[in-house]
């Protein structure tokens, strides 16, 4: 039963990491892009967690944790350059 | 004592980071007697080395009580401690120099020079591959800091290039070593040595391929043909110490080449013996070649003896090609005048710049140099030397260099190429140094004399010339000694892993 | 202990020191001075002279570096002992005519350590028993003489004489080199005795005519012979005791010596006398022609030298015994008469302010003494009986009767020996004619008189000396020429006479046709000269000077078009090279795929390949827009450590995650000051061509991946795996091998972060940025430079950051994570704050010093690695123990720990001096510059 | 583990699952970029939430105490999605991105990136808020 | 403008709190030595960061807050399938609209932390904050009354966030 | 798998030269970072891929090579440092050189037919 939600979940995430990757080549504008990239980071994270279930280990918690907290900032500094130009002004 | 081994590497290091800790920061008169006691202490104690070495045999160090091949050794062999004596002195006189002013020129130049000791003595120190990798990086970093040095638009240019180009190698470099571990499974360089014997032909082709990219990275790093390149801007434009300091750069690099394509790809690799030779010969000449030319063309002094700096590699990839004793214990030799000569003359390439107003070292007529004896004097010195002239140790070393290569076919080449070689770098210096002391304008001398410090510093560096003659029995003899333990893989290889193999 | 022959050349070195230190006395005690250990060395000559003449050859021999062959061997024979008189004695001469000569302007000091040095390496030549002792000696006359030529060194002649002497002398002793080591590799030893014992080895080797060759170049040049012979009248614009010295007994008399030294080795054969003897006929003809019609004092001496060296080549050329001996012979006489004439030459220009024959008449009534010495002297070099140059002469043209190598035209060699001293005749005629009589002196700068009384003494020495040879020549120089002879010809000496008259014969009928023929020349020389006007004078300085400016050009252009600085073309140079060095073992590869089980492919997989292919084609095909390759940069990242994760690699993972965000942070930084769009500059064919390198490299790369993991590897790492908790404490293994097992690795890259840290620090000190004032759109930025929510989440976020990053580090040791990783999410914690409230604002609130954190987080980590040394373990040698305390139950402590602090300390030091000083920069005003691209 | 939290775990998993999915339609599937900023901050913050509570359970279930430690993801992006999402609107204003033409309030933009107050607003609520300001 | 007295012992209480938890959450554990641990991070980590600090919130009445975090748990639940159904949805039926609302919550921390409701909650996404931080920008996703949409937001969101800051 | 891991690594590798080999700072250094990500990979593909089998010991039954991991995580440190350095000096170029060619100078651009071609696109 798990096993099989897990194979679907998968499957989901896949498709929605592609349909990122569509916005993100399609744009049309760079916040198009940056969202797509900021949630492309939120089905990593997903897919991390779907990995941790599936192998049923905890030793990829932090990466998970990281990309939440990295992605963020990724995100937040490109939208500042795209305000400010300077990111640390 | 038995630490010694490593310390050519700790106290450099320690030195560095202490530098940039109170009290010596922000203090640059402590930091220069810090770093000169320092590096009189480093000179006693690669000396200390080289006499153990000498008389005890091989000193292995092994980190963290790892015993190879699984952790981390340093092999203090008499040729790798010669090499950390001959940068340890080289360091010396940059040092000296750089202690007359041009550490002011921008921050941490102190430490940085610390850290480029620290890569260097590690590089030729390290038994194991990949921390072979590390110290190149150390070394290149610290390079790339002290590049900058004193700012300035040709600095910054010359600096893109340099670090562009090591960075695309560094890259290269990864690969080489993934080809190898993933073949050989081990990253000590002895028992690569060992591992490789045993390869199966399809593993063997891969390995090679990785070896020759290694081959690619270490003529990188010592200027082979055509990644030369970026050598001579690079070093024309650094500021005179640091410029001093690179001259021993390029023998890192050929200083790899013959220990790992001695040691693992030597005549008793198996599938793999000798894959560098076909690369080194034509390069090695090449090289020869291409830096005897641009010495000619060169426009400027320093411009000038980056492409000496060319030269002697050029020569000293022709001894590594040719794969015996003989020629390994002539490019030792050549290689302690020529690291010391070239870095010299860049530092009189700076007095000599700095003296002559705005023609500085441009061969124009200028203003007359304030000190033409001192500077002529060490000039002379210098040319001689680096051209091959008796009575100082570049004819000893040209003559090494020749008769090692006597015996074997590639003579009717490589013999007319050095002597060749030489004939033109004799004609570029002569004019060089006429059209510098000589070709004057009335205008008056300027003031600008140099510090006893510099003075010092170069002294040092020359001086070596003559005692490298004077002793050359003794100096030969070590040479021919350290040769024939590289050499020799029963000493070189199976000696250094428990068992013996 | 002075009987030592080492003291022959020690003593005039340590001569060369003496005029440095005397130069502060007057001048003639410098002179004084200078003359006393050369004058001891020639007493010394003297003294072991009873010896020599007796047939001895004294040698002596010290080690000093056998590895190249090099000893320091001294011997004394009669050949050395026949130079070392002319070396000696007449360089005495030179040292007082010198005192004289020279101005008060010139640093006598400084040219008497010239001479003396030259003296020294000439010494040296001469009484080397090795061969590359006497090459080491050889090239120290080059470089003596180069320092004499130059002595004037602020004349564009004396520079240019100077190096092209140089360089002719510098390419012959090259060659020569050459030639001494071949020979020593025939032989097996550098010793001269070796040598000469295997004349016949030699002569049968097959390298022997490369060897002649060789040698020979260096002799030639040496001794300035047809074609090599340009070099010498220009090594005339030194001050002329120097030209009296090298173009008499020194300098071009070198490679004379070296062709009698080599004699025995080398010559007999046909080569020797076709090569030799042709050089010298060919020499002696054209010096003699051209030195008719120099107007130069000093260049008419200097062909007439240059016609002489001819003379004697061709005598050793001829093979014979007796030839030989008249060479040698010659070199005695015309040192004498030589040295003689140009301290005569010296004193005219000297006296009276010229050297040209056209402004220099009648000196007869101003300097009848000086004039007389010189007519003497000249008579000795024309060949006129009761002289010595009559009887060298006459034995010469004896042998040129006697020798038939040129088969039915051996009666040319005659003809030309004769015709070449009609020319000699005539240009001494010349020489006395011109200058002392011929009418009155014009515009001569000063009024010539009689020089100072001791500036003629050497003249008279020398003069005297022509006579008394010329007269009585077996009573003054037999012993020496017997036993120059016999160290020639290493074997017997043929029966020869010294007497002045032979009866009428031959060579007697050919000095009177020479006499005759010259002064009939001379006579009517206004013809010749208007003959040879027609010729273009070339000046040897300037084609020589050409020449080099030629080759110079042309490398130049050469090197510009190689080494132009374009660093793409560099690029592509070494990865061409490494294309085909890694693809050319490939092609032997038979099967890629090796037989290790493969992983199953599954679709999370592809659709990671798929992104990651997509996001790298992205970023390069939109790198000119560089946001957009910034965004497809960072999904390639992300992809990349989530590849990491899935290959169990969980702290790779992390550690890429990290760093890529930080990259793209320090990326868009440096954007702000970077064009925003790069210009499309490369021509198609040029990225196609980028491409293909590129494609090849990805693919080569790619095939030795698959290969390589496609086959099963055996490694070291089984070893780790068991070792890494009983040995070094830890779980997680790769920590371990980080910190511990290869804990010197890790040290190194701190380091390298470190100083990245202060070379960036360097790069940014003083940088002056073109800061844009709207984005590439033109819009002015936005002027909310803290958004609200951004800060206000920013701060609240710090403490969690932190709080991750120390659960990160502390649990390193055992599970993914470790210090380089908590100090890249601490860094990426305090940019956030950076990011969201400005440098400014942080500045005043917080004071970390962060140059402070890398010294000692690099001291940290080492001192941890020193600590070991404390219980005699080396370097780096981890400790760890468990300990167990009440309530909090178990723990552990290791050294490790504290390793990674330094890690974590140099990480957090590192990221933050690079990050927060690029932020300081901006904080200044924001001018609007022009864009200078 | 028993059927039925499986069970439970599998469909919460599965929910999860779909919210992430949903979120990136929005995103393919919006007409401009500020109606697919809805997608990504609201959907995949619930889908995450959903798989870390199945995540939780079962570690729960594997480590046989409970492990709670993934909510501090959901957590994290509750509280940056909605800053995330705030910078690139507020970027998207600022470059002038347009919205689609039935956009309503399209005139705010502008003085949104002006960060001004609304001044062509004219409901009540804005005179209320006027009143407020004295 | 938070004059509450500070402690030097711990200046951010609130964020000691945090910490604490969330260093347990962390480790999945209540062992003797994490919550040791705990506490030392507690207190170290805000004295360390204190100086960063702009202002610190004071809950006035964490019943109501926690009662607030499950509203907007809620909220987000709902906001999430009204969404899931628009996006699905034809597209071409729903009608974005930007609109403003005036803001009575003073504090910064309040500003955001009502921002962040919309954002979290249905349909709604704060776009801008205006300078002066009286009004919030949002932009809907679906609008058919906006004033009604104000009222409510700031009814079920802004009242109890001011009580709950006390501002 | 490996295939798919191996054409990854390859193109990593061809798409950071590609642009390690352009004109201009910022594509050279951005392709400098995907060659090291290339790199990365290769390096860790020398201890050979395996799944669910992270070095951490008492984490699974069977481990993957650690020492790779080891080494690419030097390299990515050492990697981030160079990079981190490059950057600022490509910034240090712009300011000194005027402008952010490699060569710091403006390519003249020959006027070739293709030129035109390319230009009027
Ligand atoms: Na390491
Ligand atoms: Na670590």
């Amino acid at each position: 039963m798990l096993k099989w939600a897990i194979i679907i979940v998968a499957a989901l995430i896949c498709v929605a990491l592609f349909m990122n990757l569509w916005r993100l080549i399609q744009g049309p504008s760079i916040q198009d892009r940056i969202l797509a990239l900021d949630t492309m980071y939120i089905n990593s994270i997903a897919l991390i967690i779907l990995y941790g279930i599936n192998v049923g280990t905890g030793l990829y918690f932090e990466a998970a944790l990281l990309i939440a907290m990295l992605g963020f900032v990724s995100t937040s500094a490109l939208c500042k350059y795209l305000l400010r130009g300077d990111l640390i002004e | 004592m038995q630490h010694l081994a490593i310390l050519p590497v700790l106290l450099p290091l320690f030195t560095g980071a202490l530098l940039l800790l109170p009290p010596f920061k922000d203090a640059l008169n402590r930091q220069r007697t810090f770093a000169l006691l320092s590096i009189a202490a480093q000179l006693f104690i690669a000396a200390m080395l080289l006499m153990t070495a000498m008389q005890n045999g091989t000193q292995m160090y092994v980190l963290g009580g790892w015993q190879p091949p699984f952790g981390i050794v340093l092999v203090a062999d008499r040729i790798s401690t010669l090499l950390v004596l001959l940068c340890t002195l080289l360091c010396a006189g940059a040092l000296l120099y750089a202690c007359a002013g041009t550490d002011k020129a921008g921050q941490y130049f102190h430490p940085l020079f610390m850290f480029q000791v620290t890569g260097i003595n590690g590089a030729f120190l390290t038994g194991d591959i990949f921390n072979l990798f590390v110290f190149f990086e150390v070394l290149l970093i610290a390079s790339y800091a002290l590049l900058v040095h004193g700012g300035g638009k040709q600095k910054t240019q010359a600096a893109v290039h340099y670090v562009i180009l090591n960075l695309i190698g560094s890259s290269l470099f990864l690969f080489g070593l993934g080809i190898l571990y993933g073949t050989l499974g081990t990253l000590n360089i002895a028992d690569m040595a060992v591992k490789v014997r045993s390869l199966d032909e399809a593993e063997a082709i891969v390995a090679k391929a990785g070896g020759l990219l290694l081959l690619l990275v270490f003529g990188l790093k010592a200027a082979l043909l055509p990644l030369h390149f970026w050598l001579p801007r690079t070093y024309a434009s650094a500021s005179a110490p640091v410029a001093a300091l690179f001259a021993i750069m390029t023998k890192v690099g050929i200083y790899s080449i013959f220990r790992i394509h001695t040691l693992i790809f030597g005549a008793e690799a198996h599938f793999l013996a000798d894959i560098a030779l076909p690369w080194l010969w034509p390069m090695a000449m090449g090289t020869l070649a291409i830096g005897t030319l641009g010495v000619f063309a060169s426009p400027t002094l320093r411009l000038m003896t980056a492409n000496l700096v060319i030269i002697s590699a050029g020569t000293l990839l022709i001894t590594a090609a040719l794969q015996t004793e003989r020629a390994t214990a002539a490019a030792l030799y050549y290689m302690i005048h020529s690291t010391l000569i070239t870095g010299a003359l860049f530092l009189i390439a700076d007095l000599i710049s700095r003296q002559r107003g705005k023609a500085e070292d441009r061969f124009v007529k200028s203003r007359a140099i304030a000190q033409p004896r001192l500077l002529g004097f060490a000039f002379i010195i210098a040319a001689l030397a680096i051209i091959g002239l008796p009575p100082l140790s570049g004819f000893v070393g040209k003559v090494l260099v020749m008769r090692a290569a006597e015996s074997t076919a590639e003579i009717i080449w490589i013999w007319p190429l050095i002597l060749v070689s030489s004939l033109m770098v004799l004609v570029a210096l002569s004019r060089a140094g006429t059209t510098l002391f000589w070709r004057v304008t009335n205008a008056p001398s300027s003031e600008e004399k140099a510090h006893p410090f510099e003075v010092a510093g170069i002294a040092l560096l020359l001086v070596v010339s003559p005692l490298l003659v004077i002793f050359g029995g003794a100096v030969t003899e070590y040479t021919a000694e350290a040769a024939h333990q590289l050499h020799d893989l029963t000493q070189s290889v199976d000696a250094l892993l428990p068992g013996g193999n | 202990m002075l009987n030592d022959l080492i003291w022959i050349p020690l003593l005039p070195l340590l001569g060369t020191l003496v005029p440095l230190f005397a130069s502060r006395f007057s001048r003639s005690a410098c002179a004084f001075l200078t003359a006393a250990l050369p004058a001891l060395a020639l007493v010394l000559v003297l003294q072991l002279a009873p010896q020599v003449f007796d047939g001895e050859t004294i040698r002596q021999s010290f080690l000093w570096i056998p590895e190249m062959g090099l000893n320091l061997a001294f011997r004394l024979d009669g050949l050395a002992l026949l130079f070392c008189l002319l070396i000696l004695g007449i360089g005495l001469l030179v040292i007082l005519y010198a005192r004289y000569y020279l101005s008060e302007k010139d640093s006598i000091g400084k040219f008497y350590a010239y001479l003396i040095l030259f003296m020294f390496a000439m010494v040296g030549i001469v009484t080397s028993d090795n061969m590359i002792q006497l090459w080491m000696f050889w090239e120290l006359t080059s470089i003596s003489s180069f320092l004499l030529i130059s002595f004037w060194g602020h004349k564009s002649e004396a520079r240019k004489g100077a190096r092209m002497a140089l360089t002719v002398t510098g390419a012959g002793g090259l060659a020569l080199l050459a030639g001494v080591l071949l020979i020593g590799n025939i032989v097996g030893s550098f010793s001269l005795n070796d040598v000469l014992a295997s004349g016949d080895l030699i002569r049968n080797h097959a390298s022997y005519p490369v060897v002649l060759v060789l040698v020979l170049l260096g002799a030639f040049t040496k001794s300035a012979q047809f074609p090599f012979h340009f070099w010498l009248p220009h090594a005339m614009a030194a001050p002329t005791p120097v030209s009296a010295y090298l173009h008499s007994a020194t300098m071009v008399k070198a490679g004379i010596f070296l062709m009698a030294r080599m004699y025995p080795v080398l010559s007999g054969t046909e080569l020797w006398f076709l090569i030799v003897s042709m050089t010298g006929l060919a020499t002696l003809l054209l010096g003699a022609y051209v030195a008719l019609f120099k107007h130069d004092l000093k260049g008419l001496l200097a062909y007439s030298t240059v016609s002489h060296l001819g003379l004697i080549t061709l005598l050793l050329g001829m093979g014979t015994e007796l030839a030989a001996v008249a060479a040698l012979f010659h070199i005695i006489n015309h040192a004498t008469f030589k040295a003689s004439l140009f301290m005569a030459a010296g004193i005219i220009d000297h006296e009276s302010g010229s050297r040209d024959m056209r402004q220099l008449n009648g000196l007869w009534k101003y300097m009848p003494y000086t004039a007389t010495l010189a007519m003497v002297a000249a008579a000795a070099m024309a060949g006129v009986p009761l002289l010595n140059g009559f009887l060298s002469k006459e034995m010469f043209f004896a042998e040129t009767l006697h020798q038939d190598s040129l088969g039915s035209l051996s009666w040319m060699v005659p003809v030309f020996a004769t015709i070449g001293a009609v020319f000699s005749v005539a240009y001494s005629l010349r020489f006395i004619h011109d200058v002392f009589f011929n009418g009155e002196p014009i515009n001569l700068p000063k009024t010539p008189h009689e020089p100072p009384r001791y500036m003629r003494v050497p003249v008279e020495i020398l003069v005297g000396l022509c006579l008394i040879v010329g007269i009585a020549p077996t009573f003054f120089i037999g012993d020496l020429l017997y036993s120059a002879s016999a160290a020639t010809l290493q074997g017997v000496v043929p029966e020869y006479s010294l007497a002045i008259w032979h009866g009428f014969n031959f060579p007697l009928l050919m000095s009177f046709i020479a006499l005759a023929g010259g002064a009939i020349v001379y006579i009517n020389r206004k013809e010749l000269f208007q003959f040879q006007s027609q010729f273009p004078e070339n000046d040897p300085k300037l084609v020589f000077e050409g020449i080099i400016q030629l080759i110079h050009r042309q490398i130049s252009r050469l090197m510009e078009l190689t080494e132009n600085g374009s660093l793409q073309r560099y690029s592509y140079m070494m990865l061409s090279l490494a294309m085909v060095m890694m693809a050319g073992p490939l092609l032997d590869l038979n099967a890629t795929e090796g037989h290790r089980p493969q992983i199953p492919i599954d679709a999370i997989s592809i659709t990671g390949a798929i992104l990651l292919t997509v996001g790298a084609l992205a970023t390069v095909i939109w790198n000119r827009d560089r946001m957009v390759a910034l965004v497809a940069l960072s999904v390639v990242g992300l992809i990349v450590s989530l590849i990491f994760a899935k290959f169990s690699a969980p702290d790779l993972a992390l550690t890429q995650l990290a760093v890529e965000v930080v990259t793209v942070i320090l990326l868009m930084l440096a954007l702000f000051f970077l064009p925003q769009r790069t210009p499309k500059e490369s021509t198609p064919l040029r990225v196609v061509r980028d491409l293909v390198i590129a494609a090849i490299i990805g693919g080569v790369i790619g095939t030795i991946c698959y290969a390589l993991m496609t086959r099963p590897l055996e490694s070291i790492s089984a070893f780790f795996l068991e070792n890494s908790k009983i040995g070094g404490g830890g779980t997680n293994v790769v920590n371990v091998i980080l910190v511990d097992f290869r804990g010197f690795d890790t040290l190194g890259e701190i380091t390298v972060l470190g100083i990245a840290a202060l070379g960036i620090f360097k790069l940014i000190a003083r940088m002056r940025l073109y800061m844009p004032a709207s984005d590439d759109a033109g819009r002015p930025w936005s002027k909310d430079s803290h958004p609200l929510m951004l800060s206000v989440v920013s701060q609240s976020l710090l403490p969690l950051a932190l709080l991750v990053s120390a659960y990160i580090f502390l649990r390193g040791h055992n599970m993914p994570g470790g210090g380089f990783i908590a100090g890249l999410v601490t860094s990426v914690a305090i940019i956030q704050q950076y990011i969201a409230h400005g440098v400014a604002w942080i500045k005043s609130r917080m004071k970390l010093d962060y140059q402070l954190m890398i010294g000692s987080g690099i001291t940290i980590a080492a001192l941890t690695g020193l600590g070991s040394w404390a219980f005699g373990r080396p370097f780096l040698t981890s400790w760890f123990d468990h300990f167990h305390l009440p309530l909090v139950g178990e723990f552990e402590l290791a050294s490790a720990m504290l390793f990674d602090l330094g890690v974590y300390l140099t990480v957090v030091g590192a990221t933050m001096l690079i990050l927060a000083n690029l932020g300081k920069l901006t904080t200044s005003e924001r001018p609007v510059l022009k864009e200078q691209n | 583990m028993e059927f039925w939290l499986e069970s439970l775990v599998a469909i919460v998993l599965v929910i999860g699952g779909v919210f992430l999915l949903i979120g990136s339609i929005g995103l393919v599937r919006l007409p401009d970029i500020y109606t697919r900023l809805h997608g990504p901050t609201k959907a995949t913050t619930l889908g995450i939430a959903g798989l870390l509570l199945a995540s939780s359970v079962v570690s729960s279930f594997a480590e046989g105490s409970i492990s709670i430690h993934e909510w501090l993801i959901t957590l994290f992006l509750l509280i940056t999605a909605p800053v995330s999402a705030n910078m690139i609107a507020k970027t998207a204003l600022h470059h002038g991105l347009p919205a689609i033409e039935r956009t309503k309030g399209q005139e705010l933009m502008e003085q949104a990136n002006r960060q001004a107050p609304p001044t062509g607003m004219t409901t009540s609520l804005e005179s209320d808020a006027k009143d407020k300001q004295p | 403008m938070f004059p509450a007295k500070e402690s030097r012992f711990l200046p951010m209480p609130f964020h000691s709190l945090l910490l604490f938890i969330v260093w347990l959450l962390l480790n999945n554990t209540l062992a003797f030595g994490h919550i040791l641990l705990a506490l030392f991070f507690a207190w170290a980590i805000p004295k360390l960061v204190s100086m960063l600090k702009h202002g610190h919130p004071t809950i006035k009445k964490p019943w109501l807050a926690l009662r607030y975090a499950l509203l907007v748990m809620k909220d987000i639940l709902v906001a999430n399938i009204e969404v899931a159904l628009i996006v699905l949805g034809p597209l071409n039926k729903i009608h974005p609209s930007f609109i403003a609302i005036p803001l009575d919550i003073k504090s910064d921390l309040g500003v955001t932390l009502f921002a962040s409701t919309i954002s979290l909650t249905p349909g709604t996404v704060s776009t801008e904050i205006s300078e002066d931080r009286k009004w919030l920008y949002v932009h809907a996703l679906h609008m058919d009354d906006p004033e009604q949409m104000i009222k409510e937001a700031k009814e079920r969101y802004e009242v109890p966030l001011k009580e709950i800051l006390g501002c | 798998m490996e295939g798919i891991y191996a054409f990854c690594v390859g193109l990593l590798t061809a798409c950071g030269i590609f642009l390690a080999l352009r004109g201009r700072t910022f594509p050279v250094v951005v392709g400098l970072t995907l060659l090291s990500y290339g790199v990365n990979l290769f390096l860790f593909a020398s201890g050979r891929l395996k799944l669910n089998s992270a070095a951490v010991l008492g984490q699974s039954e069977q481990y993957s090579d650690p020492l790779p991991q080891a080494l690419v995580l030097t390299a990515i440190v050492i990697g981030f440092a160079m990079t981190a350095f490059v950057v600022i000096l490509a910034m240090r170029a712009r300011a000194d050189l005027g402008n952010d060619h490699v060569d710091g100078r403006l390519p003249e651009v020959p006027e070739t037919p293709f030129q035109r071609r390319s230009g009027s696109q």
